[in-house]
């Protein structure tokens, strides 16, 4: 009864949420928006017993897409602040109208369509918990996600790889030079905060195996403390060891294809662990994947390959229009 | 229903009425600066107060140890991004509210 | 005792709404990043609240992340999210 | 969990579903169209868990949470890729909000110098 009182508080409110987001004339305000009803749909997980999502979306969902998107606004802002939106026309009100009508249509097919689904579903609820023993690890979800689906994962793993390889190739990006001497309080921030998130990583991968976590939560508390990293002005050590950087991204990718070519050539099948060391070879990829995707999505944020050092920034504004 | 559930009870009703009052503080308050002030005071201690009423229920020292470790992270969090507002306010040149002015 | 803690998320759940209302109903953009301190100190309980009142054992941990994760919102609100034009306002036409 | 509670989170899913998809057709700005392509992704992950919530049990279906785990990674890297694609097109085309040129073309305004980089006047 309090849980629905509940439901009924919290998603008239994250449609609100969307629909400002959306459509706000400010964009600044708009992309706050945009990050709080992340983090609104964070509650919805827990509310619908998703931890493992709920900790994804909490960190990768609304945390690191808001920080993507307020720092690609700024950069687009910095740019443009001579030509603002103001010189282009929205869309006209007949094509606005006939477009709102197509959504009301889109969204009442998706009613019907949604609520016809069966009451209870036949799920696979049973069919995974039922082989949990064998895969070598108690949580759930880290069992599909590595023993019943690998390939899935292993795909994904490319295409962080992939994202990151596209956006280096497209661009430059910039570390911020923030100054971090005359805010000492940020540095004290920093020092409590940086630990935390890098101890959390830890923790997340190795709870992965029995509770909701694993990789994609810990790398993307790791990918939060390279974010804070660059933010202060700290990371440009980390960032200019270009060897070091690009064997980190591909770690991910290579040990989970070496894991396949062995695991193929133990059993014969592709992922198909030998039984009882599933557990094993599990947590060899989480780790080597934890290290890949924490670089990758901390990188994502800078927008671009790194550049060595600072006080070139003619140059690289002017390759951004090469 | 045990001594430590009224306790819990009596607790996250109290941190509920401090969140409810810098909520409050936060709709009448003039300035940005006041705002801050209401918001992140009044909430660290609902904060507290939540944390502590979660506590007597814990079932066994790591919960305790990681509930005391999410009330140091939210205390340091607010407080340093609070400042770092307000700060960043001041030096754009937003005006303290005085006494006087609408 | 689980209707006590939903209850109790309800009530947190109402100011988070109620706040962020006026918080963007404000002219400045300052205001705005005040959400982020909002998901700091209320999220987080009301994360820890709903967990318990749902029977969740690791609600915790998603609460230790709304935590770590504020501080990084945060930080980056204020460091790279304020525009250098504040005053004006890029309205869309 | 009764049955009705799940209702509603199917209809948000589809409600959030729709709100992105009108937005992405009707919003010109680039970022604004990354966005709502994000939230048409949030509300198929809605209705997904919502379904995966309502199988018997105590324990929520496993399968569409590792499926939704896997589809907010995949959408974070697709968002870091559009960005800096929308951040190369500003950069080609001296805005964000590509359209028929006819159409939002206004002698009023003189047109943007086509990718003149703006110097960066360092901040205080």
């Amino acid at each position: 009864m309090i849980l629905q009182i509940f439901d009924w508080v919290l998603l008239p409110v994250i449609v609100a949420l969307a629909w400002r987001s959306l459509n706000d004339r400010d964009l600044f305000r708009a992309v706050i928006k945009f990050i709080a009803l992340g983090l609104l749909l964070a509650v919805a997980w827990v509310r619908l017993r998703a931890p493992d999502v709920a900790l994804a979306e909490a960190a990768v969902g609304s945390g690191l897409t808001g920080a993507l998107i307020l720092s690609a606004l700024v950069r687009m802002r910095r740019r443009e602040q001579a030509a603002t939106s103001e010189a282009t026309g929205g869309i006209e009100v007949m094509r606005r109208v006939s477009i709102g009508i197509l959504s009301l249509a889109l969204f009442a097919a998706l009613c019907w369509a949604v609520v016809a689904l069966p009451a209870r579903p036949t799920g696979l609820t049973e069919a995974s918990l039922a082989r949990l023993s064998e895969s070598g690890v108690t949580n759930p979800v880290t069992a599909v996600l590595l023993n019943y689906r690998g390939y899935d994962t292993l795909l994904e793993v490319g295409v962080l790889l992939l994202a990151i390889i596209g956006v280096w190739s497209l661009r430059r990006g910039e570390l911020p030079a923030a100054d971090l001497s005359d805010r000492p309080l940020l540095l004290s921030l920093l020092r409590v905060v940086l630990p935390v998130l890098v101890l959390a990583a830890g923790y997340m991968l190795w709870i992965g195996a029995f509770a909701p976590g694993g990789a994609f939560q810990g790398g993307a508390l790791l990918g939060g403390a390279l974010v804070l990293l660059m933010l202060g002005g700290l990371a440009r050590r980390v960032v200019n060891r270009s060897r070091l950087l690009r064997a980190g991204l591909v770690l991910g990718v290579l040990v989970f294809a070496m894991v396949c070519a062995i695991t193929l050539l133990l059993t014969g099948g592709f992922l198909q662990y030998p039984s009882g060391s599933g557990g094993a070879w599990i947590m060899v990829i989480e780790s080597a994947a934890l290290i890949s995707i924490g670089l990758t999505l901390g990188l994502l944020y800078l927008g671009g390959r790194p550049t060595g050092g600072q006080g070139d920034s003619a140059d690289r504004s002017s390759s951004d229009h090469a | 229903m045990s001594v430590l559930d009224v306790l819990t009870g009596l607790l996250l009703t109290a941190a509920v009425f401090f969140f409810v009052a810098g909520t409050v503080g936060l709709l009448r308050f003039p300035d940005i600066y006041s705002r801050l002030h209401a918001l992140t005071k009044a909430d660290n201690v609902g904060v507290g107060l939540t944390v502590l009423a979660l506590m007597l229920q814990a079932e066994n020292g790591s919960e305790i140890f990681k509930l005391g470790l999410i009330w140091v992270l939210v205390l340091v969090a607010s407080a340093t991004v609070s400042f770092l507002i307000g700060n960043e306010a001041y030096r754009r040149g937003q005006k303290p509210w005085t006494r006087g002015t609408p | 005792m689980s209707v006590l803690y939903i209850s109790v998320a309800v009530a947190l759940l109402l100011t988070i709404v109620l706040s962020l209302g006026y918080v963007f109903r404000q002219p400045g953009r300052a205001d705005s990043l005040l959400a982020a301190l909002l998901f700091g100190s209320t999220g987080v309980p009301l994360v820890l609240v709903l967990g318990r009142g749902l029977g969740l054992a690791r609600a915790l941990d998603i609460a230790l992340v709304f935590a770590l994760l504020a501080a990084v919102l945060g930080v980056a609100f204020v460091l790279r999210g304020w525009p250098d034009d504040d005053s004006k306002e890029d309205l869309q036409p | 969990m009764p049955d009705a509670d799940h209702r509603i989170y199917l209809l948000a899913g589809a409600a959030l579903f729709a709100i992105g998809f009108y937005s992405l057709l009707v919003q010109p700005h680039l970022l604004r169209r990354i966005m709502a392509v994000n939230v048409m992704g949030s509300g198929v992950f809605l209705v997904y868990l919502a379904l995966g919530a309502q199988t018997a049990g105590v324990i929520p279906d496993p399968v569409p949470q590792a499926m939704v785990l896997t589809g907010i990674v995949v959408s974070v890297c697709a968002t870091g890729l559009a960005l800096v694609l929308a951040d190369r097109v500003q950069a080609a085309m001296g805005k964000v909000e590509p359209g028929d040129d006819a159409e939002v073309a206004d002698p009023a305004v003189p047109s943007p110098a086509s990718g003149e980089p703006h110097q960066e006047t360092p901040s205080a």
